[in-house]
């Protein structure tokens, strides 16, 4: 597939944050709580003693970020020659189907889930279920509140909210914003909604709209069309990555451009690539291929019993809030690495990655 | 005639006669549904391992509720698109309501009853508006579907609603009977009774005439209206009943449960034969139609096929079947 | 009788949007007595009986049943008091058995079930009673009309009827099932059961009626006592002494303009027809016998097996209702409901349906609206469809009005072949001759005309030749002073004449 | 006659009576629509605004396409469930073809034809499907929906398609003519269009013919395949054109695009009082459908009405509106 990293089985390390779930001063529901940076050293195929037959199960494969973790995913797979099927849900709505979807990975075989859950409570069954098979399973990306899986690798979506919430906080101006965080009722949007609150509660930034809205483009537009009608004194949008696709044209349409801040809670390629034009000012990105490596190699450790610190349940990889030009004193575009966060240009999705090659 | 001199000549013709004559009476349905089964445990014997068995049957039982419910709503001539709502909504009331409970076994009673209750309700609710007011049932369900999600997220506040005691799981999901899980065997004696109600009852064969000609069911002296009502009731109690199961599947209750059951349950309906425009429809097919969606997917998922491509598989099974149904009945 | 009658209807005035139906109409139904309710297409009978039976709330007025003033919410209710209705339209469910489709309403119980035995028992009961032979567990859909109206009857004879509405039941029976009919009411009647009967069919009202109201445009005329002159009831109906009914002008018939040969198909077999130009061709055959699907295959709705449709020298491959329309053969189906309009747009678009471009109303494409219904208003004029205003939907007009606005078709392109499927069902006497005028019109104008039709009478009074058909054959084929009641009676039962 | 005693008081009922004449011929909905929106002018000033109204013109556009189509679908009792998925195949299409193209101006037309040409071939499958193989178009759709969803994501591999020349999304989204964007009067030329296209042509009034009777419209000598199979070619070229001007809008190819305007459309269809079972609707109220949902989701966004509510409140008013329509009909 095109932009296929090349497969030399090597040993890799990248900055991380970790963090031991045991500790009291963690949640131990999801595994919330502080934790220290570090680095993930990945396991070298030498190390690999079997075919691992390790299941992804993905909420969907329809957005970059998506496809960025089946990219990881699959490469990490390659790397450590094991087996990797993928399954995706076809949308965050789809809770059974993933449940179902879980349970059909258990009953082929595997040895791991992958499991990016749709709902933070949904899976915690099917996750008990797969256990008393025996079969490892590791939360990646969305986060469940089960503490039964074996490790997590997830850039929890409260701190991603909060990651922009601090900056705009610590810009010590009085912002009046509008939050579009997303559908109505999904687990992600809630979260970075709440992280975003908690982050701006108690500084000069004032939240002065809420509107949910799908992350379909047509939704998303009619959405920040209304917003700035709603509310022609606001001084920045903090959104979704599509809302900050969508809303760059509208505002420069509008001539608004220069008096509105657009902030995102996550990145698509788009996304970054507005800020680094200068038409949007910061967003996060959970770097979600990376998160993809990391799962497939803590999966191969769990299995393997090679542990990389006994202590330390979840990793995530150093998450980062990209700047652009407009953010003044803030702009790091330059330093970003986007094979971290997305699958290169033209990657098609694996579905189906098979041992050993 | 020429049966002692060679038999195996004549049995041949015959055997394929009379299975030709089976999937002409019976629809091929249950021809392509074993064709699948076997295609599928040729290529990938997991498949017909007890425990992928026992799970396409666990997986299908919401579906099949559901679609039993949409079924009685078709053959009224109606339809229902807010059964995915319903779910949702029950999935976060009797989320609320149980993990407020006490947890003891009498939760599992009231889990049911509030659920069921609210079931009761909504289609008391959809029924009126399509009886009395006379609106359109596509409309009148999809005006409550926005209605019911609404209520689900101002009730849920967009998140899962947690805390549900363990004994609702262990009650309606994970125990079982005889080796059969309790929701299978749910499944399986509300199917029989169904198809008992809608082919020896008054009510249900009431339901297939008013489906088939509104005005001939009304001046041959049945209430219409009370057949639509109770049409409306039954198919939202079975998706109550739905949404009660899957949130004790899940553990949680949640707003976002149901909405992919909405033309699942529609296609698995008629895909079993029931028409769309009323008067016709047959349990035990609509089980058929369940079954072929559950193990087309769990088949393809079983075969690593491609989500992307499964959707492309997947359309195209479905109009090709009820296509070959179609000009079937025309031939 | 005692004193105070079965029914008593007082006052009663129904006024639709825009209509005016009934206006003050009054009269009795006495116990035991079979009273014919007369008047012409769009008079009000069928709207009267929707009232008494509960499908309608009268707008002003009153019913007694018994004495006892009664308001009824719902058929249902009408059936609790002993009235039974069988209606102008088709009720039945076609996705349902026949046997079902009998006991609809009132399914025999065993133990809480539906008792599948004792309701096929009933079913067979019921249609024995009124000679007819159906095949209890077929799909009620697949039979012809004439079959589902039996099932109506049947169903309206079971259980204990004090009246028994019946609205132009015999205008899709043929003569046997008919008579039939036609004897099981007197033997209702001596019963002492009421009977209230409207009909089209002036010997039906001779020969069994023991009083005949009429109506005008909504207007109660007179109630009138048997014995009765025809001549006074036909004029009494149209306010006006009647005219002759049929027309038949001497012609001599020219080229064969429509050629049937070795027809075979699922109903049909070896079936031969010629039509030629300037000549009625009259085809007649009991219930079933497959008259009405020889047309069909003319027009390309029925699918043939075997034989050839040769229209004006031309032999059709493949006859399609599009392309034969095209080639000027028109078919004028017996179901108006079903197959003639669409009930729920304007009447003048059902009309003008389909000969757009034939009828010349198009401009560059588009249609010329004003025009277009100019021409259907012109036409209607000529059919005297009532009332007049063809904007209203299709479905609002009465029984007869209906029919006209089908045989409006053949008015709106250059035909060549008229196919009628029994023309005249459900349309009044005066009617009538418009549509006997209409039929002898076109043959003079050298048309070649085929009338479809199970009254026998009709048969004999418009056609120059006519076919008899039984099983799907033709039995007998005769002309000139040949065609007598007698001749094509014996050919329905006989063996065709070699 | 007492006109000259006293003007005011004849002039009242007078008036009153002709509004009511005007409710009563034309339905209620433009009555609603109105009595909204001096509703919201009121409490939202912002709402009279030019910009927002600019804004609902510029919103609704979309949706008026799409809703086009479904009405004319829809009077040939059929439905197009596929409308959203072609919207998405077209984004993805479009974006492919015009970010491999040179950029230049001919990259527009290359675009739009590409789209309208997809919109061709997915409306005479899907009208093929259900002429000749007689798959309910429910049904037909709903499969159709899945292949195409299924081709938008291998097509896009789940990533939006980038690089649309910059001249595309000016011609298409941002340029306007007189003041009125280009997307807003393409949207009322071709409502005016197939206004006179279904009132004035043969083949829009054989539409009515087909869907009111379909039997009916046989004998009469109309070809009801060719009529239905063109009704859903001119639908999905709707779509189509809809998914070309939002790909424009939103500069980029996506998958994504296009879900929500499947219910909508025929939620705003059957509002402007076409009906769900063929042969009637009128294309100057399915234009006041649309814009009544419009108006209604920008007022309640302007006055900050929290999402969960607008769920519950689209949901009633959609009832309430329809029931109102048909309860006046009755009455
Ligand atoms: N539902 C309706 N809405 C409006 N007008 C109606 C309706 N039903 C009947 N009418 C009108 O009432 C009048 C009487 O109709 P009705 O059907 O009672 O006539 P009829 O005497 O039965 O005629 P026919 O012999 O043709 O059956 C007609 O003018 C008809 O157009
Ligand atoms: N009593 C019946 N039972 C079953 N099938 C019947 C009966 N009567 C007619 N048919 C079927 O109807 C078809 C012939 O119908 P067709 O309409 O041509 O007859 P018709 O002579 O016009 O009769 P009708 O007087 O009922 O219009 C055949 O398929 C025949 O089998
Ligand atoms: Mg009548
Ligand atoms: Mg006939």
């Amino acid at each position: 597939s095109a932009g296929a990293e090349p497969v030399n089985g090597e040993s890799w390390s990248a900055p991380a944050l970790l963090t031991n779930c045991k500790s009291p001063k963690v949640d131990p529901r999801g595994c919330t709580g502080p934790n220290t940076p570090g680095t993930y050293t990945s396991l070298n195929r030498s190390e690999v003693t079997k075919p691992w037959r390790i299941c992804s199960v993905l909420p969907h494969l329809k957005d970059p970020t998506w496809v960025g973790m089946n990219y990881g995913q699959a490469t990490q797979a390659r790397q450590l020659g094991v087996s990797l099927t993928t399954t995706d849900a076809g949308g965050y709505e789809n809770v059974a189907q993933q449940v179902t979807q879980v349970e059909d990975c258990v009953s082929s075989g595997a040895n791991a889930v992958l499991l990016s859950a749709v709902s933070n409570e949904s899976l915690n069954p099917a996750i008990a279920k797969a256990k008393k098979k025996g079969v490892a399973v590791v939360d990646v990306g969305n986060g469940v509140s089960s503490a039964e899986v074996d490790a997590r690798v997830l850039q929890d979506y409260v701190d991603m909210g909060k990651m922009i919430g601090t900056h705009l906080a610590a810009l010590k101006k009085s912002l009046k914003v509008a939050l579009l965080p997303g559908p109505a009722g999904a687990g992600w949007t809630e979260r970075s909604r709440k992280g975003f609150e908690a982050a701006v509660a108690g500084s000069a930034v004032e939240i002065v709209d809420v509107k949910y809205g799908d992350t379909g483009k047509e939704v998303q537009l009619k959405l920040v069309e209304d917003t700035l009608s709603a509310n022609p004194d606001i001084d920045a949008i903090v959104g979704t990555a599509i809302t900050m696709e969508v809303a760059a044209t509208l505002l420069a349409e509008q001539g608004k451009a220069e008096d509105i801040g657009l902030y995102g809670t996550y990145v698509t390629p788009q996304a970054v690539e507005l800020i680094k034009r200068g038409q949007a000012k910061c967003a996060p990105s959970e770097q979600s291929s990376q998160i993809g490596k990391i799962s497939v190699d803590l999966a191969v450790r769990t299995l393997e019993r090679k542990p990389l610190d006994k202590d330390i349940q979840r990793y995530a990889p150093e998450p980062l809030l990209i700047c652009g030009p407009k953010e003044d004193g803030y702009d790091n575009t330059a330093k970003f690495d986007a094979t971290g966060s997305f699958a290169p240009q033209g990657w098609s999705p694996a579905f189906n990655v098979e041992a050993g090659k | 005639m020429t049966t002692t001199l060679s038999p195996e000549r004549t049995v041949t013709p015959a055997t394929a006669r009379r299975s030709l004559q089976f999937i002409l009476t019976t629809g091929l349905l249950p021809a392509l549904l074993i064709l699948m089964c076997v295609v599928f445990a040729i290529v990938e014997p997991r498949f017909v391992d007890g425990s992928n068995l026992l799970n396409v049957a666990r997986q299908s039982v919401f579906l099949l509720l559901i679609a039993m419910g949409q079924m009685i709503v078709l053959i009224n001539a109606q339809l229902d698109l807010s059964v995915g709502a319903t779910v949702a909504l029950t999935s976060v009331v009797v989320a609320s309501v149980t993990a407020a409970s006490s947890g003891g076994p009498e939760s599992v009673l009231l889990g049911l009853g509030a659920g069921l209750l609210l079931g009761v309700v909504i289609g008391l609710v959809n029924g009126c508006i399509v009886a009395f007011w006379k609106v359109p049932s596509f409309m009148a369900t999809l005006g409550s579907t926005s209605v019911l999600t609404g209520l689900a997220l101002i009730i849920s506040k967009g998140a899962p609603i947690i805390g549900l005691p363990m004994i609702f799981s262990d009650a309606l999901a994970t125990s079982s009977v005889l080796g059969i899980p309790v929701p299978v065997l749910l499944g399986v004696v509300i199917a029989i009774g169904m198809g008992i109600f809608m082919s020896r009852t008054v009510p249900g064969r009431n339901m297939y005439a008013v489906g088939g000609n509104r005005a001939a069911a009304l001046v041959a002296g049945i209430n219409v209206r009370k057949t639509v009502i109770l049409a409306f009731v039954l198919c939202s109690v079975l998706a109550s009943l739905a949404g009660i199961l899957l949130t004790a599947r899940v553990g949680s209750g949640e707003a976002s449960l149901g909405a992919s059951f909405v033309m699942l349950s529609i296609a698995a309906a008629v895909l079993g034969g029931t028409s769309l425009f009323g008067g016709e429809g047959v349990l035990w097919r609509v089980v058929l139609g369940v079954l072929f969606l559950g193990v087309l997917s769990n088949g393809m998922n079983l075969l690593h096929v491609s989500s992307y491509i499964q959707e492309l598989v997947i359309g195209m099974v479905l109009i090709a079947a009820v296509a070959a149904e179609r000009l079937k009945r025309v031939a | 009788m005692t004193a105070n009658p079965l029914v008593a209807i007082r006052n009663v005035s129904k006024k639709f949007a825009g209509v005016t139906a009934l206006s003050d109409v009054s009269f009795e139904i006495k116990r035991g007595e079979i009273h014919a309710l007369m008047g012409e297409n769009g008079a009000g009978k069928s709207t009267l009986i929707k009232i008494l039976c509960g499908v309608h709330k009268a707008t002003r007025g009153s019913i007694a049943l018994d004495g006892a003033e009664i308001v009824f919410d719902g058929p249902q209710d009408a059936e609790k008091g002993g009235i039974r209705t069988v209606f102008q339209e088709l009720n039945i469910v076609p996705q349902l058995s026949v046997a079902e489709n009998i006991s609809l309403g009132s399914l025999p119980l065993k133990s809480g079930l539906v008792d599948r035995k004792k309701m096929l028992e009933r079913a067979a009961d019921a249609l024995s009673g009124l000679g007819a032979d159906l095949p209890l567990e077929a799909r009620a859909g697949d039979l012809p009309r004439s079959s589902q109206q039996l099932i109506e009857i049947a169903r309206a004879l079971m259980g204990e009827a004090r009246l028994l509405i019946l609205d132009e039941p015999t205008a899709s029976l043929g003569e046997n099932e008919s008579r039939q009919l036609l004897s099981i009411v007197t033997g209702l009647a001596r019963r002492g059961v009421a009977i209230l009967y409207v009909t089209h069919r002036m010997h039906e009202v001779e020969a069994i009626a023991d009083r005949v109201s009429v109506l005008r445009d909504g207007k109660f005329i007179e109630t009138l006592n048997a014995p009765m002159d025809e001549a006074i009831i036909v004029e009494r109906m149209i306010g006006r002494p009647a005219s002759s009914l049929y027309q038949h002008s001497r012609r001599e018939p020219g080229r064969e303009l429509l050629v049937v040969s070795g027809l075979g198909s699922a109903t049909l077999r070896d079936v031969s027809m010629t039509v030629r130009a300037g000549e009625v061709v009259g085809v007649a055959g009991l219930l079933g016998c497959g008259k009405s699907d020889l047309a069909r295959a003319c027009f390309g709705l029925h699918p043939v097996q075997d034989g050839g449709i040769k229209l004006d020298g031309e032999q059709i491959a493949r006859p399609s209702p599009a392309g034969m329309l095209e080639r000027g053969l028109v078919y004028y189906p017996s179901d108006r409901r079903t197959e003639g309009l669409v009930l729920g747009r304007p009447l003048f678009e059902s009309m003008t349906m389909g000969s757009h471009r034939p009828a010349r109303i198009t401009r560059k494409g588009f249609l010329r609206t004003q025009k277009e219904y100019e021409l259907a208003h012109s036409i209607a004029e000529e059919l005297d469809l009532r009332p007049m205003q063809l904007d209203r939907t299709s479905g609002k007009f009465s029984g007869g009005n209906q029919q006209k606005a089908v045989l409006a078709r053949g008015r709106m392109r250059t035909a060549k072949v008229h196919l009628f499927d029994e023309p005249t069902v459900g349309i009044d006497v005066g009617a009538k001759a418009d549509v006997y005028r209409l039929i002898d019109n076109y043959a003079d104008a050298g048309h070649g005309v085929v009338v479809i039709s199970s009254d026998l009478t009709e048969i004999i009074g418009v056609s120059d030749r006519v076919y008899v058909m039984r099983e799907g054959r033709i039995a007998a084929h005769l002309t000139g002073a040949d065609i007598t009641e007698e001749n094509i009676a014996r050919s329905f039962f006989a063996a065709a004449p070699a």
